[in-house]
């Protein structure tokens, strides 16, 4: 039986797409399509002297990017960033998604919401509890001397140990909500039957439980990942002016020191980063799937 | 004409995004139907400039002139004030700009702005020497210095001295906007001075002091609004700006002041600049003309503590003493180069970055 | 026919990029308050042709032609047809009331005359009761014959069923069946049926409509289309049958004599003389086993398969090496495998398929 | 030996979920407990309550005005990506058409893009034409980061009707309008609550692409606290951010309720 016969009437069908299709095309090409042109166009003009804008089709700005060793300290360092709180994110979310992937509780809902929900509340929110949680004379430092486990403050904030704190709690949802649409594979059954089989739990866990559950673990290492290496607003809050990601130096190039060729340019990088991340990612994941 | 055909192309996309606008943004119109004339003048946002230049400046000129009025436009930094004016070169909505020096230097390189007609801005001619920039492009306005402010709460001895940043007592307490903003630049300046030696040769010797520096350093983020951090305790010392500081002062009951060290400090000037291509150049320059007159001069600096640049302006005793003009003061500032300070700016922040933050 | 009230002419289907057409130079005419099935396997193009006549797909050429008024191109809208989909297609929004009187208000009718519509309508499919409830409250029959009679309520002009039955369990499908059959001469509206099951078409059509491939095979009343199908894939799609292919060994009588692999001599009554291969066809039920009298067509065979249905036994039997279906309908005990059977069938239940 | 291991398991594996949850809702509480808080240090948990914070923040006209700009910015941008959003949907659940995946993945990458790239590259388009600052460069600056999600989940609802409800309806006598306003709306009326809770949630919250664009002319809030936070961390902040939350707790009830919040917003 043809499939399309979902299709209305007559040689107006195509007119019916392209127009309903028109609003959403608008509406992208205004605010994503033409503003990336732009954004590469840009990246092809250059700087001279200390901030003057030159239009131009060069290639000048990437060479400087890429030559700059502090272009690739910031970058080295992002990665870095973005690998440590990767493996954070996800150690620490297992635990919730294991449970909210398997859980029969009545509560499961609302244990679902309560992990997702603060994925819809901003980041600078999220930040700014931290920056009280961890500041000198924040809750945690008080609670650490009150028991006195430690005499001095920790230095929690405005470096780079409060921007992974922060960042680790900030990407949790992403993690919980890839990782349960990746555990479909795990099931109790399984592991009712490694367990009928002899397996102790742990044993269990580890031959049967954990395996199976790797697609969903590198689909949210990867979302962690990407959303980290592209992360603003902690490093900026947290950061004290001492983490350089590569966000932030794009913002800076762009606001303080106006060279917007090298702006574009670091962001047409970033973007390519990207896509390296995802391809990579696809051949990573078909060999864990396929194994 | 590769220039022409990039620059027609972007409208032309954004064609439903202006019409979008064009019921909303509604720019004020020139007037024409009572005489009158509006002069766009884009400044300050922050720090209280905006409110006291309106009511220092702005209100006496409109007063003198009834028809022109002046429409202030705020923007947070002279460099955000650079990217809007490149984004509208082609067709410049915006007459006046006051801003930093540094920043100007490059507009003035790029096109942006033009130079004055010496005839049209007689009071040019009174300027203080620091005052002038070449070829008659936008003159200085107001002069300012870099200070150190500090809690007054929570310091009882208040600092006398750049050195005074490397006292324990502040570890942790203190704030540094870091290159590539200017206070860090300054920063350098000023201790290379100290140190004995001259930033045009060398800043190593600075660098390696502020190494030593870098662990006492709470934040080096670029914060606008310094003043505030200090107000509410967060840091006890911060490099900021003497006037703005000053203004503070007296706006939080003193809870927040500001010393100018012994050692003396660098000069900060904000110059008033003619848009090229400004429909109005003429109504413009009439207005520039005012803001670099003795009155207005030393109204705004009753007002808001930036020193004025035109020698004649007579300010009160007291007030001076709260500004960069007194004569000692300025004894101690030191010469600065802004046109080669801006080529050295990303290097620096790069040496800064490397050397210091990373500590 | 030239009193044609549906008429579909040279009525043709082609997607982009597909090399088949998906109907092929269909002609169709259906009398007024006439009863047709569509009738074809999967992908014949029996719902792509429901659907040009309903509005919803458009022909890449030929005509429709309603009571002689040309409607290829009149949009689904104003068609005034009444269409049955498989899956109800009941909008879940509303009560079967609302359902019902949908029709209605789109041709805004007026509302007191609505109301009587859509309980009249109710009436006639037994459920006036109803008329209050969820949609997702309706049993599988229920929702079939609100749908049903939203599809009459509007007195369309010719009723579309598209395998209106077959998400249905066997005992309702029968049921519904006959319920149809009923309202549909009761009204004596227009029908055409759409279903690949040959039981309901049989039972339900004034005339048949198989189709294959895009193609009409062959149109006629129901007994016709059985007795004498035109060609093998009729043969075969409708009904069980066993096929034999001989050579014509003679002919005398309206009897013409068969060689067929293995059967030996087939004797069948048939007109048709003049070639020199032609195909025999025995409905299973037709073979005898172990016949008390002569028939002209003896055979011998081992029994290779039974199974027992209850009213019937429906019986496979090796003859030579050529499978023949067999059917008791007498049985008692049934065959057993392995069992050597004699089994024969008269000149007359046999028949040449023509093509 | 079997239900000991069991036991150990599940205890370990119990401690672990309540430390994660803790560490994940940790901030949000803080925030929450020291907005009523009645010291301005911030002790925690406080000794006194008071809703003062509440009371300075109806007088901080810059919190005020940044809410007002969100709000309105936050509807505006709902609107548009609903209208957007939902006939792109329509086009591409009912509709074939060849490059109709391409049309999918052009509709979802938004999603992909860092938001500081986004930010940047508005900025540079919204300059030259003077949208910097004004509702109208917002909205657009706001767009591609709702209107993935509106059309994700009115596609989510589209697949779910049966496309025959429409077909029924058309042969019923109803106009492609009228079908779609009688039968395709109210059946795809979960996806459009879910679309526009989501959409006006995350413009709400919006900080970066926002900070690229606001210029100094209307500022969202997510940009006031951030401007606020990087100066100042009092308890106004957090009464100011348990509003936030309050926003996005509303949101998540209704994306909940309509369509389940896990399916909407999983990226991939």
């Amino acid at each position: 039986m043809p499939t399309s016969s979902r299709s209305s009437e007559g040689g107006t069908r195509r007119g019916a797409a392209a127009a309903l299709l028109a609003p959403g095309l608008l509406a992208l090409g205004v605010s994503f399509l033409v503003p990336l042109v732009w954004l590469a166009r840009m990246s092809l003009n250059r700087t001279v002297g200390p901030a003057e804008l030159q239009t131009a089709v060069s290639l000048r700005s990437y060479i400087d990017v890429l030559t700059d060793d502090f272009v690739w300290e910031v970058a080295w360092h992002t990665l870095w960033l973005g690998a440590l709180v990767t493996v954070l994110a996800v150690v620490v979310s297992y635990p919730i998604a294991l449970f909210l992937a398997r859980t029969r509780s009545r509560l499961r809902g609302l244990l679902m919401a309560l992990a997702i929900a603060p994925l819809l509340t901003s980041s600078v929110v999220r930040t700014f509890g931290w920056l009280i949680l961890l500041s000198d004379d924040g809750i945690v430092n008080s609670a650490l001397s009150g028991l006195g486990i430690i005499g001095e403050p920790l230095t929690l904030t405005n470096n780079v140990t409060g921007v992974v704190i922060a960042l680790v709690e900030i990407m949790m949802p992403y993690a919980i909500l890839a990782m349960i649409a990746g555990f479909g594979r795990v099931s109790k059954d399984l592991e009712d039957a490694a367990g009928s089989l002899g397996a102790g739990r742990l044993r269990c866990f580890v031959r049967i439980t954990f395996p199976l559950s790797l697609p969903g673990v590198l689909t949210g290492a990867l979302m962690v990942f990407v959303l980290t290496v592209s992360a603003f607003i902690t490093p900026r809050l947290m950061g004290g002016g001492r983490v350089f990601v590569i966000a932030t130096e794009i913002y800076d190039q762009a606001t303080t020191t106006l060279d917007w060729p090298r702006a574009s340019a670091l962001s047409v990088l970033l973007l390519l980063l990207f896509g390296v991340f995802l391809v990579l990612y696809q051949r990573l994941f078909r060999m864990v799937e396929g194994r | 004409m590769r220039r022409m055909s990039t620059r027609a192309l972007l409208p032309l996309l954004l064609v439903p995004a202006v019409a979008l606008s064009a019921c909303s943004t509604g720019n004020a119109s020139d007037g024409a139907d009572d005489g009158t004339t509006t002069v766009r003048l884009m400044a300050y946002a922050t720090g209280g400039f905006k409110e006291k230049y309106v009511k220092a400046v702005i209100q006496p000129f409109e007063a003198a002139h009834p028809n022109i009025k002046v429409e202030y436009d705020p923007v947070v930094s002279s460099a955000e004030m650079l990217g809007r004016l490149r984004t509208q070169k082609s067709n410049p909505t915006i007459d006046v700009v006051i801003m930093d020096l540094s920043v100007a230097e490059s507009a003035n390189k790029e096109g942006i702005f033009t130079p004055l007609d010496p005839a049209a801005v007689p009071n040019m001619k009174d300027l203080s020497e620091h005052a002038k920039v070449r070829d008659n492009f936008g003159p200085g306005v107001t002069f300012d210095n870099l200070a150190l402010v500090y809690n007054t709460e929570a310091v009882t001895t208040p600092p006398t001295s750049w050195n005074d940043l490397w006292d324990p007592a502040y570890k942790g307490k203190i704030s540094i906007s870091a290159p590539p903003q200017l206070d860090g630049i300054g920063l350098t300046v000023i201790l290379s001075k100290i140190l004995g030696g001259d930033y045009t040769t060398s800043i190593d010797p600075a660098i390696e002091r502020l190494r030593k520096l870098a662990p006492s350093v709470q934040t080096w983020n670029p914060q606008p609004d310094t003043y505030t951090l200090v107000k509410s305790g967060q840091v006890n010392l911060a490099l900021a700006w003497n006037a703005r500081a000053q203004l503070q002062h007296d706006q939080s009951n003193g809870a927040l002041d500001v010393v100018l060290p012994k050692e003396g400090s660098i000069m900060q000037v904000n110059t008033i600049n003619l848009v090229k291509g400004s429909k109005r150049a003429s109504d413009a320059q009439t207005f520039i003309d005012y803001a670099l007159s003795p009155e207005a001069q030393a109204l705004f600096a009753a007002e808001m503590f930036y020193a004025p640049t035109n020698t004649l302006a007579k300010v009160d005793d007291e007030v001076a003493q709260r500004t960069v003009m007194t004569p000692e003061k300025l004894k101690t500032m030191i010469a600065v180069d802004w046109n080669r300070l801006a080529e050295q700016r990303a290097q620096w922040t790069e040496i800064w970055r490397k050397d210091v933050i990373s500590q | 026919m030239e009193d044609a009230y549906l008429a579909l002419s040279k009525l043709t289907k082609t997607y982009p990029n597909q090399s088949r057409s998906a109907v092929h130079d269909v002609d169709i005419d259906v009398a007024r308050g006439e009863f047709i099935s569509l009738l074809g396997p999967s992908g014949c193009g029996k719902t792509t042709t429901l659907r040009m006549i309903a509005g919803l797909i458009s022909p890449t050429s030929g005509h429709i032609r309603v009571d002689g008024t040309d409607i290829t191109n009149r949009p689904v809208h104003r068609r005034d047809m009444g269409l049955v989909f498989q899956s109800y297609a009941l909008f879940p929004h509303m009560s079967v009331g609302e359902n019902v009187d949908f029709g209605l208000q789109m041709r805004r009718v007026a509302k007191s005359d609505r109301r009587r519509r859509v309980a009249d309508a109710l009436d006639m499919v037994h459920l006036a009761h109803l008329a209050n409830r969820r949609v997702s409250q309706l049993s599988g029959g229920q929702a079939q014959r609100i749908a049903l009679a939203r599809a009459l309520v509007i007195e369309p002009t010719v009723l579309l069923l598209d395998e209106p039955l077959s998400n249905l369990d066997a005992k309702l499908r029968e049921e519904l069946r006959v319920e149809i059959r009923r309202i549909q001469q009761e009204t004596g509206i227009t029908t055409v049926f759409v279903t690949h099951d040959q039981d309901e078409a049989l039972a339900m059509s004034d005339r048949l409509v198989v189709m294959s491939e895009g193609r009409v095979e062959q149109v006629g009343e129901p007994w016709a289309v059985y007795e004498t199908p035109k060609n093998r894939f009729v043969a075969d799609f409708i009904g069980r049958t066993n096929m034999f292919d001989g050579r014509v060994a003679g002919r005398s009588d309206g009897v013409l004599r068969l060689e067929a692999e293995g059967l030996g001599t087939l004797s069948v009554r048939a007109q048709q003389t003049d070639r020199a291969t032609a195909t025999v066809m025995v409905r299973p039920h037709r073979v005898r086993i172990d016949p008390a009298e002569q028939m002209a067509n003896e055979l011998k065979g081992r029994v290779v398969q039974s199974s027992y249905l209850g009213d019937v036994e429906s019986v496979v039997i090796d003859v030579n090496g050529v499978r023949v279906l067999a059917e008791r309908t007498h049985s008692g005990r049934p065959l057993t495998v392995g069992a050597t059977v004699g089994l024969g069938w008269g000149d007359a239940d046999a028949y040449v398929i023509p093509q | 030996m079997r239900s000991l291991s069991e036991a150990i398991y599940r205890t370990v594996a119990g401690i672990l979920v309540v430390c994660s949850y803790l560490f994940l809702l940790a901030p949000l509480l803080v925030v929450f407990v020291i907005s009523f808080g009645a010291s301005p240090t911030m002790e925690f948990p406080p000794k006194d309550w008071s809703l003062r914070w509440y009371a300075d923040l109806a007088g901080n006209g810059e919190f005020i005005e940044g809410l007002r700009v969100s709000l309105l910015l936050g509807l505006v941008v709902t609107v548009v990506s609903l209208v957007a959003g939902v006939t792109a949907a329509l086009a591409l659940t009912r509709h074939r058409f060849g490059g109709r995946d391409a049309v999918i993945g052009l509709f979802t990458s938004p999603l992909l893009l860092p938001s500081v790239v986004l930010g940047l590259a508005l900025l540079l388009v919204l300059g030259p034409v003077g949208l910097v600052g004004t509702y109208p460069g917002l909205v657009v600056a706001h767009l591609s980061l709702t209107i993935p999600y509106v059309v994700r989940t009115v596609m989510m609802s589209l697949n779910a009707v049966d496309p025959s409800c429409e077909q029924a309806a058309r042969t019923l006598g109803a106009g492609p309008v009228t079908t779609f306003r009688r039968i395709t709306l109210p059946l795809i009326t979960p996806g459009l609550v879910a679309g526009a809770a989501l959409s006006f949630i995350i413009s709400f919250d919006e900080a970066v692409v926002s900070l690229f664009v606001v210029g100094t002319g209307r500022t969202t809030l997510p940009v006031v606290v951030f401007r606020y936070v990087s100066n100042n961390t009092d308890p106004q902040v957090a009464a100011l951010s348990v509003v936030l939350i309050v926003f996005s707790l509303a949101a998540v009830a209704l994306i909940e309720r309509a369509l389940g919040l896990k399916r909407v917003l999983s990226k991939a």
